[in-house]
């Protein structure tokens, strides 16, 4: 995807995720997959037109494989899910030699999610994607229960966040999204300390902290929506970046909440686990809504 | 694919067989596989869950669910009346493989995890072979009626509290019939799962008198690619996301990396999969 | 109550959520009506044999009389509650005038929950409860959304802590217990801070900040089950004092959960809205289960 | 009190009409009042939820439930087939009241509120009274259907968008009736609500005269209590918690103080609320 008619209709401008990086990141509609809920995308070929979606975010990847948590790793919740997987990925040399292949071929832009626990590797990571075709994006997941410190997502540290970002943009020309945890205690102080080390788009974000059977890890779902409607609308009043709205997005109602909220973009994530051309019906039914 | 429940019974107290009209997951049902039901519109989260297919009738095109009181589903189906509808997906995964030359079936299970097998029995018996289940319990008010096993079926019991049956583990049991057996399939909690892989590990040592005892020259004639170390199948569960196989939600340890319960799953040689050392 | 013979059997010792304070709160059960969820407890009678719980904390309690916030104040959420109710109250003079002469009759322990905004509000509503009979105790709210800086509550801050509890700790010497937000992103801090100023127990907690049409609310009931039952348990590796587990609680397997993680005693809010004698069932169950 | 679901018929789309087994709900529900209904079992928070008494049948003990697309109740009432349950509560708070001496009601509703006032039609019919219903939809399509009233009422129609009756807003019907009804009685928005009471502001000028005009004396006659001011009752809904008058989840503000909606409503005398001044 180039961007160079992202709209499906003549004038539509599409959602700019990095306003400063003109066609870099434009998405034709302002629906993403979120971060391993479609794997990388591949899993996905023939199940869904990935082409009807605005993005897709991929699993996360680390600079070596992982093998991920022990069982069980996920359970139900009231109204979510509860999972800990343990970043199971093969690696970001793996991925690229794999995937991004194939991702060159589609016109949806494929955003890649990067796990790390420091600036160093974060920006060692970004280095890898450099000059392979086929990736539209960067997304460090700083918003993840498991790699932050003690459960603590990285993003709960403004500091943090700028300097991870800050050495990420030294290392690439990709626009650059930042993932933050919904329940971030100070999202204004994050969303500055992301926009002033360069990043270009927010992502709000990743579910809260939770427990598994005594162990760490993440809620989402409809459970957390309500959070994550309101991490939205404060970061929306401070933030000059544009914001992917994540967290609980199942409805045409609840997608347009967001966008109401101050997100330009939404991502669906659990809700789309059973039914993944959920985001694709959501997508025609905000154009049908806008047109109307 | 819309489902239409035609019969409800609640054979122990919260365990509940449903009789469901859904050709076309009937027709393609295999023993050991799963199928899955859609969260109800009203829910909040659409998600598929998993339900034990107790058994499959073709022809009608019907299903029997069964639901133990810890089913995910339970919340829903276990109330509707009959005519109540749901929405059926799968079956999904690999199911369990009875081999050409296999005559005596051995089933193993603990608890509700016999409904796992069950449809097994059924394969088997109209196929001709033999079947024992080993059942293990707490207590005599968890065994699984006898009345819902073929007259066929050789049936043993063991409970913890010596209620019924044999008083102890279903383990107990196993090598009393492991020479016997030509395959056994196993369903239950990890722990008794990784118990009785532990007990098989000395089953080679036991067998070399046994086996050539009372069927001298059989196992060169399974051939190579069912070696003697793929006797048992077990079919797993694991709490799931997607089913569809991208979210690695359901992914346990194999022998050689991580395998996903959904897709190379449900039933798995036990030898594909990583299992503790003994202490 | 004074604690004599707080058991119903011989030898149990009920929960002493003051340990440092012999026979000043010790519950007969270890479940709890939670604040704001049994109103003064005054509406209840009738309905609920309100002896057969641990204890009663009222609702939230202001200097003033305070009219509430705007309708809607209430709406629901995927398995849970969102609720924005301003505080309504007639103030603690009348409070105290109108209930605490029927309080001194109960069996059953109130706690009487304090809102305010500062550490000089907070000992000025601990100071009207001197020698005042029928009260056994005092409940900081420092977990509310709508009294805290921004929606941000004042537990997100150890040092705001410390600084009331000291304050409230030098106006009485009745039990206080410190109601932290399960969001609170440094417990560990918080936990220690109301520890080192006196505080006699920690409940845990008040539901995480989220948006109810546009304004701030706060998101309660089973959703909100898994991320108390982390805070507990963060809190319960850290803290010395008892913690009172709270959010979400519906089911014995809840509050099994919530005293495995560490807390010793349980308090019921949402679940208890509609069905108020749920949690005297679940204090029976939970004798049941004990005793078999 | 257990009820049981006996027919279901959707009269719009997303618009049901359910008649409910519950005697003991059905032998005290009056014009106005709520029922509840709980969670079900498998539902995550166990909550009381209202639902419109549309209608009630004592003597059977029926009573008809009317669910919109936005009632709380809709997604796990709705799909019940026929011989589902619920458990009901109910009916709480203040009932609508017909005075004694009001012979002519004025039903005032906008959309599917009319099923708030509609077992008040019934009462008042089967005392002999004289009823007119106005009400105001967005277009001909969500227009309450006509059978659904018996043949004596009269009913008149607005259309936002003209497709049916008059083109324009409920209330501009109102003034036109105001002089004949003894009574009015409305059920809606919010702001129809407001629009109506700052509407009616003007109603004792208009009045002087067209009252005195068509039924002089009537006035004097109804005695203190009923003063003109009560001419108007409205039908709040609120957002509840506990429907036990504990939260104060459904306060409003009321003209000395809030109210709770779920007990001393949620029927209110117009001059019992707060309402903004015009503009
Ligand atoms: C492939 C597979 C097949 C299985 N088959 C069966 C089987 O057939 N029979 C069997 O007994 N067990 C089966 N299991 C076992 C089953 O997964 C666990 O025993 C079960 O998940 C335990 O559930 P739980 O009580 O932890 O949570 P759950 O019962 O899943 O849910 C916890 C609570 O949250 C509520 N809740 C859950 N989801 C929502 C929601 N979306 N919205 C609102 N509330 C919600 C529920 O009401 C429940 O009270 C199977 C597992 C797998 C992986
Ligand atoms: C006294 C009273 C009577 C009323 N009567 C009616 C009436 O009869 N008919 C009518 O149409 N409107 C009625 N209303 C109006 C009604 O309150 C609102 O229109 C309605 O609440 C709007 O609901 P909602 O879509 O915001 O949320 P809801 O529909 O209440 O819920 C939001 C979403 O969350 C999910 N959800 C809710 N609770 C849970 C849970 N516990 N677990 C899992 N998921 C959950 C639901 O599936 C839903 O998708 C009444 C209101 C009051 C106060
Ligand atoms: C199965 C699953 C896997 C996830 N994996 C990732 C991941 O690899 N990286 C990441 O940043 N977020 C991950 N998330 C979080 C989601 O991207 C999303 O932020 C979160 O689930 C909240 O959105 P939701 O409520 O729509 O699911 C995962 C979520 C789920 C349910
Ligand atoms: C209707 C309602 C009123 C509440 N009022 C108060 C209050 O006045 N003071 C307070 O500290 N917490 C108040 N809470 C929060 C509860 O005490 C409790 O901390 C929270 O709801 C989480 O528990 P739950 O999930 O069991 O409801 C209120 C909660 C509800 C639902
Ligand atoms: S359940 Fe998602 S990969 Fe198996
Ligand atoms: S709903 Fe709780 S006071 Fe009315």
């Amino acid at each position: 995807m180039t961007g160079d008619d992202p709209g499906d209709h003549p004038g539509d401008p599409g959602v700019d995720l990095a306003p400063e990086r003109p066609g870099a990141l434009v998405l034709r509609t302002p629906i993403l997959a979120a971060a391993g809920c479609l794997g990388y995308g591949v899993e996905a070929v023939g199940q869904v037109d990935l082409s009807a979606l605005g993005a897709v975010v991929t699993r996360g990847t680390t600079l070596h494989a992982r093998a991920g948590g022990p069982a069980p790793r996920m359970t139900d919740a009231p109204a979510g899910l509860l999972h800990a997987l343990g970043h199971q990925n093969p690696g970001i040399t793996t991925v690229l030699e794999r995937h991004a292949p194939r991702w060159v071929t589609w016109e949806v832009p494929v955003i890649l999610s990067l796990v790390a626990t420091s600036a160093e590797e974060f920006a060692a990571l970004a280095e890898r994607t450099d000059g392979i075709p086929g990736i539209s994006g960067l997304e460090l997941d700083l918003g993840s229960v498991e790699s932050g410190r003690k459960g603590r997502p990285i993003s709960y540290d403004a500091s943090s966040v700028g300097h991870i970002v800050a050495a990420v943009r030294a290392a690439t020309d990709l626009p650059v999204l930042v993932k933050l945890s919904i329940t971030s205690p100070d999202l204004r102080g994050v969303g500055r300390a992301a926009a002033e080390a360069g990043a270009d788009a927010l992502d709000c974000g990743s579910g809260p902290p939770a427990l598994l059977q005594g162990r760490r890890a993440m809620l989402s779902g409809p459970a957390v929506g309500p959070l994550a409607l309101r991490a939205v609308s404060e970061l929306a009043r401070r933030s000059r970046l544009p914001i992917v709205g994540c967290g609980g997005v199942t409805t045409l109602h609840d997608a347009t909440a967001m966008l109401e909220a101050g997100a330009v973009a939404v991502a669906v994530g659990t809700a789309m686990l059973a039914d993944p051309s959920l985001p694709i019906r959501l997508a025609a039914e905000l154009a049908d809504q806008r047109s109307s | 694919m819309d489902g239409e429940l035609l019969a409800a019974r609640e054979y122990l107290p919260g365990h509940w067989l449903q009789t469901w009209r859904v050709p076309s997951l009937a027709s393609r049902a295999q023993p050991g596989q799963y199928a899955y039901v859609a969260t109800p519109p009203g829910w909040s989260v659409p998600l598929l869950r998993p339900v034990t297919l107790h058994g499959f009738d073709r022809v009608p095109g019907e299903v029997v669910v069964q639901l133990a009181p810890d089913a995910p589903a339970q919340g829903w189906l276990a109330p509707l009346p009959p005519g109540g509808r749901a929405t059926f997906a799968g079956p999904f995964g690999r199911p369990l493989r009875i081999e050409a030359s296999a005559h005596h079936l051995l089933l193993i299970a603990d608890g509700s995890s016999i409904g796992r097998l069950r449809s097994l029995v059924d394969s088997a018996l109209g196929a001709g072979r033999q079947v024992a289940v080993l059942l293990g319990a707490i207590s005599a008010s968890e065994v699984y009626p006898s009345s819902l096993l073929p007259d066929e079926v050789e049936y043993a019991v063991a409970t913890a509290d010596g209620s019924l049956g044999h008083h102890g583990t279903v383990l107990d049991m196993v090598p009393r019939y492991e020479a016997w057996a030509d395959q056994a399939f196993a369903a239950g909690s990890p722990d008794m799962l990784q118990d009785l892989v532990t007990l098989l590990r000395g089953r080679d040592a036991r067998l070399g008198v046994a086996r050539l005892a009372r069927r001298p020259g059989r196992r060169s004639a399974r051939g190579a690619a069912a070696a003697p170390r793929d006797w048992l199948q077990v079919v797993l569960e694991q709490r799931v996301g997607c089913v569809l196989g991208v979210c690695l939600g359901c992914s346990v340890e194999g022998a050689t990396g991580p395998v996903r319960v959904c897709r190379e799953g449900p039933a798995f040689a036990s030898q594909e999969l990583a299992w503790s050392d003994p202490a």
